[in-house]
């Protein structure tokens, strides 16, 4: 019992993510932490998006449900969980029953090496973004897997619609990988590194998120990213091979209830892995801002605050809707549950102000705020672009975003060597 | 990190490739072979990482996984397969060539047996956060003349796929 | 494959074979199906995704209004031509009513006409909301539906004021109007005017130049002038395709004469410039509505008809510019108190005829965008 | 037992030896040219395991930095990818021209 | 270097076609006129540059008044004489035919007059076909056309010449059903083409007649053995070939009983009628009779058929121009009369003045074409003459340029068409007398149908529609030059050749004397003789300026107020005539009849059975008969031989064997299945055998 309890404090102690420190019970924690704060993510992000869709679209959004449409979410999931799960009778069974958990296995393994601070992953890999990129192509798979059983048009087409406009784009998005990554090892040693850590490390050490490093190599490459990213996740503007005045519901047209709601998992959380990548290449991933240039105790604890006070803002807006509810008996229960909820986030806040969590949650805060950036990006999009067609989605992937990333990438590679290439062009 | 249960390991995946590689070429829908094979290379990807080969790990699963065999899974969706399922599976000489691999099974089963002791039964475990850059200065530096002529070959294969798929040129 | 734009619509019945290929895949869009803008059927001839052709079946909405007229005297039909266009309601009824009114040589009187204006211009701008919302959905904007539809209310309310009903309005009579314009009336318009004209820079905010809808939809659907007048396509259909056209100009009728105002067009006749046309058709509509409502004239709303209209023995033809385009009635009367027959030229249906045209060569989600861009109601094709 | 427990080289090389065999029944058995081409996929990896293997056991003799084996094996990657879209047209072109995709109704090399 | 690349000449046109033919679809019409006009072009000033190096090169002491004579290479036969035949004593020859050029005095006159004509039609047709369709068709026609007639006027042989006059046929075949849309110009063309086929075999038998009895086909070899004085004159086998020249000559020439497809091509746009039916391709029969000068001396029967077919001619297709309505039909008859006067010329021995005509007349007949089409560019396609008039101020570089030719080819004195046409009939009065007779009245016909054409078209008064006449407009530049350049030659080209009799030295004669160096002579008397008749010859040219006078004044009599009710005089004198006239005096119909057998002509039948009917019937069952028999005879003995041969033969002599080893080699056939599984099988089995091998060795 020592031993075990021994085994689980050598971890606290060791400063090291717990899949490097070999550490098998807090890497199970944190898969569970990992899987628990995805799905709650995701659930927040359903609710999150139709609220913010609606605000932009002069309505109001889910508002029966909970105070403010706020148990939304959780009727939808019940309703998708104890919704009748048809196959259609020609569909090829085994197939058709796997795909679903291909594409959120996908989805969700991508998580195991994402970086929320520097001890908060669950592992450390050293080809760390290529297992990710790996990974996240497998879903693929479970998409066309998915298309190809449900035996049925709509879903074949929509499913080599978006395998072919993932496989694209996979192709600009690694170009504009690489060239962050050959940003790591502008160091002295030369050794650069594919470790999500070690990358958002590099950031650190070189002083700059790599967003603005070789201004603007590096912007354009994020742009490039930011677009692929788009088109990889099948959200709009790219949302073709969901597109409903065309295809329906594209490759899941004949899934329904929990299946469906497997699919949707997978789309968000696929969301919420390449936002990921993105923070971690180019944003400085858990990094605050100006983590070298506002230095000391005094902004270290500004910036520690952050979380806490963030909570503590979200509680006052609930109070302040709650206060703006309806006085009448019908409403009285709709007032205290966002009272409760309120209260909670109050509660968390408080909790985050205490040193020892604040000190160990900081970097999550910033990473989760980053991502958090880039959902709200998504929602707007979807709120403002119409959708492109077929062959304008492809000729943007090929014709425009591949050059730039192979000249982003070239002329990297030409200003980080310039050194080495003057030297050697003056002294042969 | 030290590897952990590598007997268990080994013998779990060694069985998943086998099973998966006999799924291969037992199903009769290419579909499932398909999803039977890309088992298997996940496996394999897996094995490569008990080997400290993370780099070709990830190349596995990136190139074999998720290009190669979305590629399979496109043609057989092209080519229509119902047809083919409701005939027979095996050729005419399918008895003669298990056969004939069956003696070149017992053939190598002779090898290794005979070669038992040339292998040491451990091998030294190495660092791997370097096999990346040991990998990549080998590719570009010994290997610099190989590595073009493939991006060669992959130039070359490009063009002959769409000449020969093409409808209309 | 040659350029399907240069086709002479009178060449549509020789199909162009694709070189050495008999893959010619055929699919149905419709009758259900979210971008069919009601109950069409297309049915589509593809070279991959390619279109070949297509051809429109239409009827799934068909009631025989033109035959219920001849089972109706004049009066009691009027109600029915609302039915047609139902989201150009009071421009049906305005059509209807100046016809029989030229059969019976009667004119409304000035303040009538003055007010039929500033409905029947109020329902073109609704008109062309509700097509704004549902051409940007089909191309994936989401959002414009929204804010259509939130300002679209706004004319509603005053339909709703005026006669108690939004979307069937049967607002007006044989020889004028049944209501006078309720109090505040002209302070509700003129209300309308200033919470309005912002609004269309909303919207051309949100599409004018936005990248994607620019691709959307410049060059697709291309049709040109010729085209459009050898198929009898009329409305901003015409207009986009550079040919200054306008009932209100060329015919006018209801007074239109005595109103300044410009009629937009644009030059290459794709889709982008019938959206363009039928933003600035919605500036030139406030003006008129702005020109009328001051000077609007006081006087009785109703000529003097007979309570049993009989007209002459005759027949005539009348047609008027609906927000889709020409709208024409042709009566026959055989001096019974129910007209002979009553033919409806509606603009949807002549309109829709282009759709072949404008298709050919273009891929099939341009279908969709030509569908919206047309602006049809599937009530009027149908009748 | 012990043998089974320490996993040595040859461990991986007769697995290799196995997926090679697996592969090799499926080239010269199955009538369905998509199985027929992964098998080949089969035996490459058979062969890139092998490689991999070996190169481990060559890292113990000449140290972290030989990994040939591993090089080889990327190439080997590359060609089967190479091989499975020439292939994989192939098979097109040749489907669309006899509606089959049976290996043994092409017999027009004969004599 | 022009001389000796002389070959260039008609390559060039020939490119120009080859380019239309393989780019023209896809070129613009500016670069299309650029190549083919550019073409020629380059051909004209290269055909200037050979012939002027010509004159200095045969007036050598070496070369004089030889022809230049080039040689590319054998294209028929060969050199090593595998083709050998015995000409008509036994000596062996052997059938060669060169592809080589021969440049002498009369191939210098046509290649300048046709490649400066050309040129000017090339040019003209930039603006005449400037809206019409297939506009790099017509001019890659109008090049092959080019190459065409150079070929046949550069040959140095029969043979070659032969290749160029067919070439023409189908060029002309090709431009006349330039609007093959249209049934009546197709069907222009196919008679064309099939009226041209006979003169065309009665060529070929001509040029069979002339291997045979000189032995060789080359035109040098020809004259020199005609000259050489070893053929009595009135030798019957060479009146026999030069008949059949004749024939030939007829057929591209439109004379008496073959004239019939020339005025029915000038369905082809107004440029072909100028270049091909007027100018060039019609005069190959001139240059032709011209070439074979020295056989047609020794056949004097031949040469008064010549003549009397000349001069019947000219005066038969003059006749029917009277009457013609249609602008370019006129002009049609005009050229057909013309043509006849050529071979009267030749025909009566005066070969120098014959060709003297045809150069004139290549200029001022063009002119007359060229300004119909502008005429009929002007008035938007209207043809009819009596739907026109008073285009005079209108149009007014048409209207000169067309007066001036209308003077020459009338006859007025001072202007080309009298030198030429004066000579020729003063030639005739010195052959025989009614041959002249003809001539004269041929003359005076001549002026009167031409000064009605010009009165009717541009005085009088206007008939034409009135959207017609607000229509009316002077051509483009394109168009109008090459008219006032033609004009200025339709004036000067006379001067060349002023007869000696109104104090010139005819130049032109003397250019080409040493072509009619024999038979010239012998008609042209000595200048002895001529004192004498100095008188009667400016007697007959006051006569036949008087004919032209009189023409003119009938004619402007006639039709110089006609309005749109005005009457023809032929007509109101004697209708029968005007209106047999006016149907050409019924030899289509004729021809119908006899020869393709039509049983009805309009709601007339006509019973009996035609010429083509009888001859197909005859051909269907007796030749065929005789045919089918040979046949079926063939087929029973070849139904005996093949059972022989298939199972007897075959049977035991060759399939055993091949049976025997087909039962051997199986074995072997084992490996080489076709099927790639088992070729895999076969080397893992090998792959077995070696590693066991190495193993265990």
């Amino acid at each position: 019992m020592h031993a075990f309890i021994q085994y689980i404090q050598s971890y606290l102690d060791s400063n090291q993510t717990p899949g490097a420190a070999g550490n098998v019970f807090w890497a199970f924690i944190y898969i569970l932490l990992v899987f628990v704060g995805l799905s709650v993510a995701v659930i927040a992000m359903n609710w999150l998006e139709r609220k913010i869709l609606a605000h932009m679209q002069v309505r109001l959004g889910p508002m029966r449900v909970g105070p403010h449409g706020l148990l939304q979410p959780i009727a939808d999931a019940l309703k998708l969980l104890i919704k009748e799960d048809i196959m259609p009778a020609e569909a090829d069974g085994f197939v058709f029953w796997v795909a679903p958990f291909i594409v959120v296995l996908a989805a969700f393994t991508v998580f195991v090496v994402v970086p929320f601070g520097p001890t908060h992953a669950i592992t450390d890999m050293n080809i760390g973004i290529l297992f990710m990129l790996g990974v996240s192509s497998l879903s693929v798979l479970g998409i066309v897997m998915a298309g190809w059983a449900s035996n049925s048009h709509y879903p074949l087409i929509g499913a080599l619609r978006s395998s072919a406009q993932m496989v694209s784009y996979e192709v600009a998005m690694g170009l504009a990988v690489v060239s962050a990554i050959l940003m790591t090892s502008l160091n002295e040693q030369g050794t650069g590194t594919l470790s999500m850590i070690g990358i958002v490390q590099a950031q650190q050490t070189q002083g700059m998120w790599f967003i603005f490093k070789f201004f603007p190599l590096g912007l354009i490459a994020f742009f490039i990213f930011a677009v692929a990213m788009i088109a990889e996740t099948n959200r709009a503007p790219f949302d073709l091979p969901e597109a409903e005045s065309e295809l329906t519901a594209g490759f899941h047209t004949e899934y329904s209830g929990f299946r469906w709601s497997l699919f949707f998992l997978a789309e968000y959380s696929a969301m919420i892995a390449v936002s990921s990548i993105a923070v971690t290449l180019w944003l400085g991933g858990w990094l605050r801002p100006f983590p070298n240039f506002l230095t000391g105790p005094t902004w270290d604890l500004v910036f520690s605050l952050f979380p806490g006070f963030t909570f503590l803002f979200l509680a006052g807006m609930c109070f302040y809707s709650t206060a703006r509810m309806p006085k009448h008996p019908l409403f009285r229960i709709q007032t205290m549950g966002l009272a409760g909820f309120g209260a909670a986030l109050a509660l968390i806040g408080l909790v985050l102000f205490h040193p020892q969590v604040r000190l160990r949650i900081e970097d999550i805060y910033w990473f989760c705020a980053k991502v958090a950036a880039f959902m709200y990006l998504y929602i707007w999009y979807r709120g403002t672009f119409p959708r492109y067609r077929f062959d304008q989605l492809m000729k943007v992937g090929w014709k425009i975003l591949l050059p730039m990333g192979l000249g982003v990438l070239i002329l990297t590679a030409t200003v980080g060597l310039w050194p080495l290439i003057k030297q050697t062009i003056w002294h042969p | 990190m030290a590897p952990v249960a590598t007997p268990f390991f080994f013998y779990l995946l060694s069985g998943t490739m086998l099973i998966g590689g006999i799924l291969v070429i037992t199903r009769k829908n290419a579909v499932h072979s398909a999803l039977a094979l890309i088992v298997t290379l996940l496996a394999q990807a897996a094995i490569y990482l008990m080997l400290y080969a993370p780099f070709v790990a990830g190349v596995q699963i990136i190139l074999y996984a998720g290009g190669i065999m979305v590629l399979f899974l496109f043609v057989i969706m092209l080519v229509s397969i119902e047809r083919t399922m409701k005939e027979r599976q095996f050729n005419k000489q399918w008895l003669v060539g298990i056969a004939a691999a069956g003696a070149l099974g017992g053939l190598f089963m002779a090898v290794y047996t005979k070669g038992k002791g040339i292998f040491p039964e451990h091998a030294l475990p190495t660092a791997e956060a370097q096999n990346t850059q040991a990998v990549g200065s080998l590719l570009y530096g010994q290997y610099m003349f190989a590595f073009e002529i493939a991006s060669l070959l992959l130039l070359v294969a490009i063009i002959g796929a769409v000449v020969m798929a093409k409808k209309r040129i | 494959m040659t350029d399907p734009n240069t086709l002479s619509p009178l060449d549509l019945e020789t199909p162009e074979k694709p070189f050495l290929d008999a893959n010619e895949l055929v699919i149905n869009m419709g009758p259900q199906h979210p971008a069919t803008h009601g109950v069409l059927r297309v049915i589509l001839r593809l070279d991959g995704e390619k279109v070949l052709g297509l051809e429109c079946v239409i009827g799934y909405l068909h009631r025989g209004v033109e035959k219920i007229a001849e089972n109706r005297t004049y009066t009691m039909f009027n109600p029915y031509v609302d039915r047609m266009d139902y989201v150009a309601a009071v421009s049906n009824g305005l059509g209807y009513c100046e016809a029989v009114e030229k059969l019976l040589s009667v004119e409304a009187p000035p303040r009538a006409q003055y007010i039929r204006v500033i409905l029947t211009e109020l329902n073109r701008i609704a008109s062309h909301q509700l097509w704004l919302g549902t051409h940007a959905l089909d191309i994936g904007a989401i959002t414009p539906l929204f804010y259509t539809f939130r300002d679209r209310e706004e004319i509603l309310k005053i339909f709703e004021k005026y006669c108690g009903a939004r979307l069937t309005t049967h607002a007006f009579r044989i020889g004028g109007l049944q209501y006078e314009a309720y109090d505040g009336f002209e302070k509700d318009v003129k209300n309308f005017l200033l919470f309005f004209a912002p609004k269309i820079d909303e919207y051309e905010e949100l599409l004018t130049t936005n990248r994607i809808w620019l691709e959307r939809t410049k060059k697709v659907g291309i049709i040109s002038g010729k085209d459009c007048i050898a198929l009898g396509v009329t409305g901003p259909v015409l207009r986009a395709s550079g040919v200054k056209w306008d009932i209100r100009k060329a015919q006018p009728y209801a007074n239109y004469k005595n109103f300044d105002f410009e009629i937009p067009t644009g030059q290459n006749g794709d889709t982008y410039d019938r959206y363009l046309v039928r933003m600035a058709e919605m500036r030139q509509s406030l003006r008129i509505i702005q020109q009328a409502v001051d000077g609007i004239p006081e006087g009785p709303i109703i000529a003097k008809v007979p309570k049993v209209i009989k007209p002459p023995v005759g027949e005539i033809y009348h047609s008027i510019e609906a927000p889709k385009g020409e709208l024409g009635y042709f009566i026959v009367s055989d001096g019974s108190t129910q007209p002979y027959r009553v033919r409806v030229r509606p603009p949807s249906f002549v309109n829709l005829q282009a759709l072949d045209v404008m298709c050919r060569g273009q891929l099939v989600a341009d279908v969709i965008a030509v569908i919206g861009t047309l602006d049809i109601v599937l009530g009027e094709v149908d009748r | 037992m012990d043998a089974m427990l320490h996993i040595s080289t040859l461990h991986y090389l007769v697995l290799g030896a196995a997926l090679f065999l697996l592969g090799v029944i499926g080239v010269l058995t199955r009538r369905n040219v998509v199985i027929v081409l992964m098998s080949i996929e089969l035996i490459l990896n058979a062969v890139n395991l092998n490689l991999v293997a070996l190169s481990r056991y060559w890292q113990g003799v000449y140290g972290p930095n030989a990994l040939h084996g591993q090089v080889f094996a990327i190439f080997v990657i590359t060609d089967a990818a190479a091989e499975a879209a020439v292939g994989l047209g192939i098979l097109i072109a040749f489907f669309r021209n006899k509606e089959t995709i049976n290996v043994d109704e092409v017999n027009l090399l004969k004599w | 270097m022009f001389l000796s690349h002389i070959w260039l000449i008609p390559l060039l046109p020939a490119l120009g076609a080859t380019l239309m033919f393989f780019f023209g679809r896809r070129l613009q019409k500016s670069s299309v006129s650029a190549v083919c006009v550019g073409v020629v072009v380059l051909a004209f000033l290269m055909a200037c540059g050979a012939v002027w190096q010509y004159t200095a090169w045969s007036s050598t002491a070496e070369h004089l008044h030889q022809p230049y004579q080039t040689i590319l290479y054998t294209w028929l036969g060969t050199d090593t004489g595998h083709l050998t035949y015995a000409t008509h004593d036994g000596t062996p020859a052997s059938l060669q035919a060169d592809a080589g050029f021969l440049l002498d005095p009369l191939s210098s006159i046509w290649l300048l007059f046709v490649t400066g004509v050309g040129m000017l039609i090339h040019v003209y047709s930039i603006g005449y076909m400037g809206h019409e369709g297939g506009y790099y068709r017509f001019f890659g026609y109008l090049n092959l056309f080019m190459f065409s007639m150079l070929t046949l006027v550069l040959a140095n042989n029969y043979a070659l010449m032969f290749v160029g006059w067919e070439g023409v046929g189908l060029c002309s075949y090709l431009l006349i059903g330039f609007y093959f849309h249209r049934k009546s110009a197709s069907d222009a063309a196919n008679k064309a083409f099939i009226v041209n086929r006979i003169g065309d075999a009665g060529f070929l038998l001509g040029m069979f007649f002339i291997a045979w009895y000189f032995g060789s086909l080359r035109f040098v070899d020809v004259t020199a053995a005609a000259r050489s004085g070893h053929f009595a004159i009135g030798d019957p086998i060479i009146t026999a070939a030069t008949l059949l020249l004749f024939v030939g000559a007829c057929g591209k020439s439109a004379q008496l009983p073959l004239y019939v497809w020339l005025p029915d091509a000038m369905e082809g746009p107004t440029p072909v009628s100028a270049l091909i039916h007027a100018a060039t391709m019609v005069t190959a029969g001139v240059y032709m009779v011209a070439r074979s000068n020295a056989l047609f001396v020794l056949a004097p029967k031949s040469m008064m058929v010549v003549a009397v077919v000349g001069a019947l001619t000219a005066i038969f297709a003059a006749s029917i121009g009277l009457v013609q309505n249609d602008i370019k039909r006129v002009l049609a008859y005009s050229t057909v009369s013309q043509l006849g006067y050529m071979f009267l010329a030749l025909g009566v021995g005066a070969f120098a003045a014959g060709v003297f005509h045809v150069f004139t007349h290549a200029f001022f007949k063009a002119l007359l074409f060229l300004g119909a089409g502008s005429v009929i560019h002007a008035m938007s396609g209207e043809q009819d003459i009596r739907n026109m008039g008073d285009l005079a101020g209108k149009i007014p570089t048409t209207f000169r340029t067309m007066f001036v030719a209308t003077l020459a080819i009338a006859g007025i004195p001072g202007l080309a068409g009298f030198f030429s046409k004066d000579e020729i009939l003063w030639q005739a009065w010195k052959y025989n007398h009614y041959l002249w007779a003809i001539g004269f009245v041929t003359a005076l016909m001549t002026a009167f149908y031409m000064f009605r054409l010009v009165y009717l078209t541009f005085y009088s008064k206007p008939r034409m529609s009135h959207e017609v006449e607000h229509h009316v407009h002077e051509s483009p530049k394109s168009m109008t030059w090459p008219l006032v350049v033609l004009a200025f030659f339709s004036v000067t080209a006379g001067y060349l050749g002023v007869s000696p009799s109104l104090g010139g030295s005819n130049h032109f004669e003397k250019f080409l004397e040493p072509v009619f160096a024999n038979g010239a002579e012998t008609v042209e008397a000595p200048p002895a003789g001529e004192e004498g008749n100095r008188g009667i010859e400016y007697l007959l040219m006051v006569l036949s300026v008087a004919a032209a006078g009189a023409g003119w004044f009938m004619a402007s009599r006639a039709y110089g107020n006609a309005d749109k009710g005005f009457t023809e005089p032929i007509a109101a004198a004697a209708p029968p005539v005007y209106n047999t006239l006016l149907n050409k005096y019924y030899v289509d119909e004729g021809y119908d009849y006899v020869f393709t057998g039509r049983r009805k002509l309009g709601d007339v039948r006509l019973g009996t059975m035609g010429l083509g009917e009888a001859s197909s019937w005859f051909d269907a069952n007796i030749v065929d008969g005789a045919v089918n028999g040979a046949g079926w005879i063939t087929r029973l003995t070849a139904t005996l031989s093949s059972w022989w041969d298939k199972w007897i033969i075959d049977g035991i002599g060759v399939n055993g064997p091949a049976i025997l080893a087909r039962m051997l080699s199986y074995p072997a056939r084992l490996f080489e299945w076709g099927l790639v599984q088992w070729y895999a099988l076969v080397m893992t089995a090998g792959l077995v055998g070696f590693v066991f091998y190495y193993v265990y060795h």
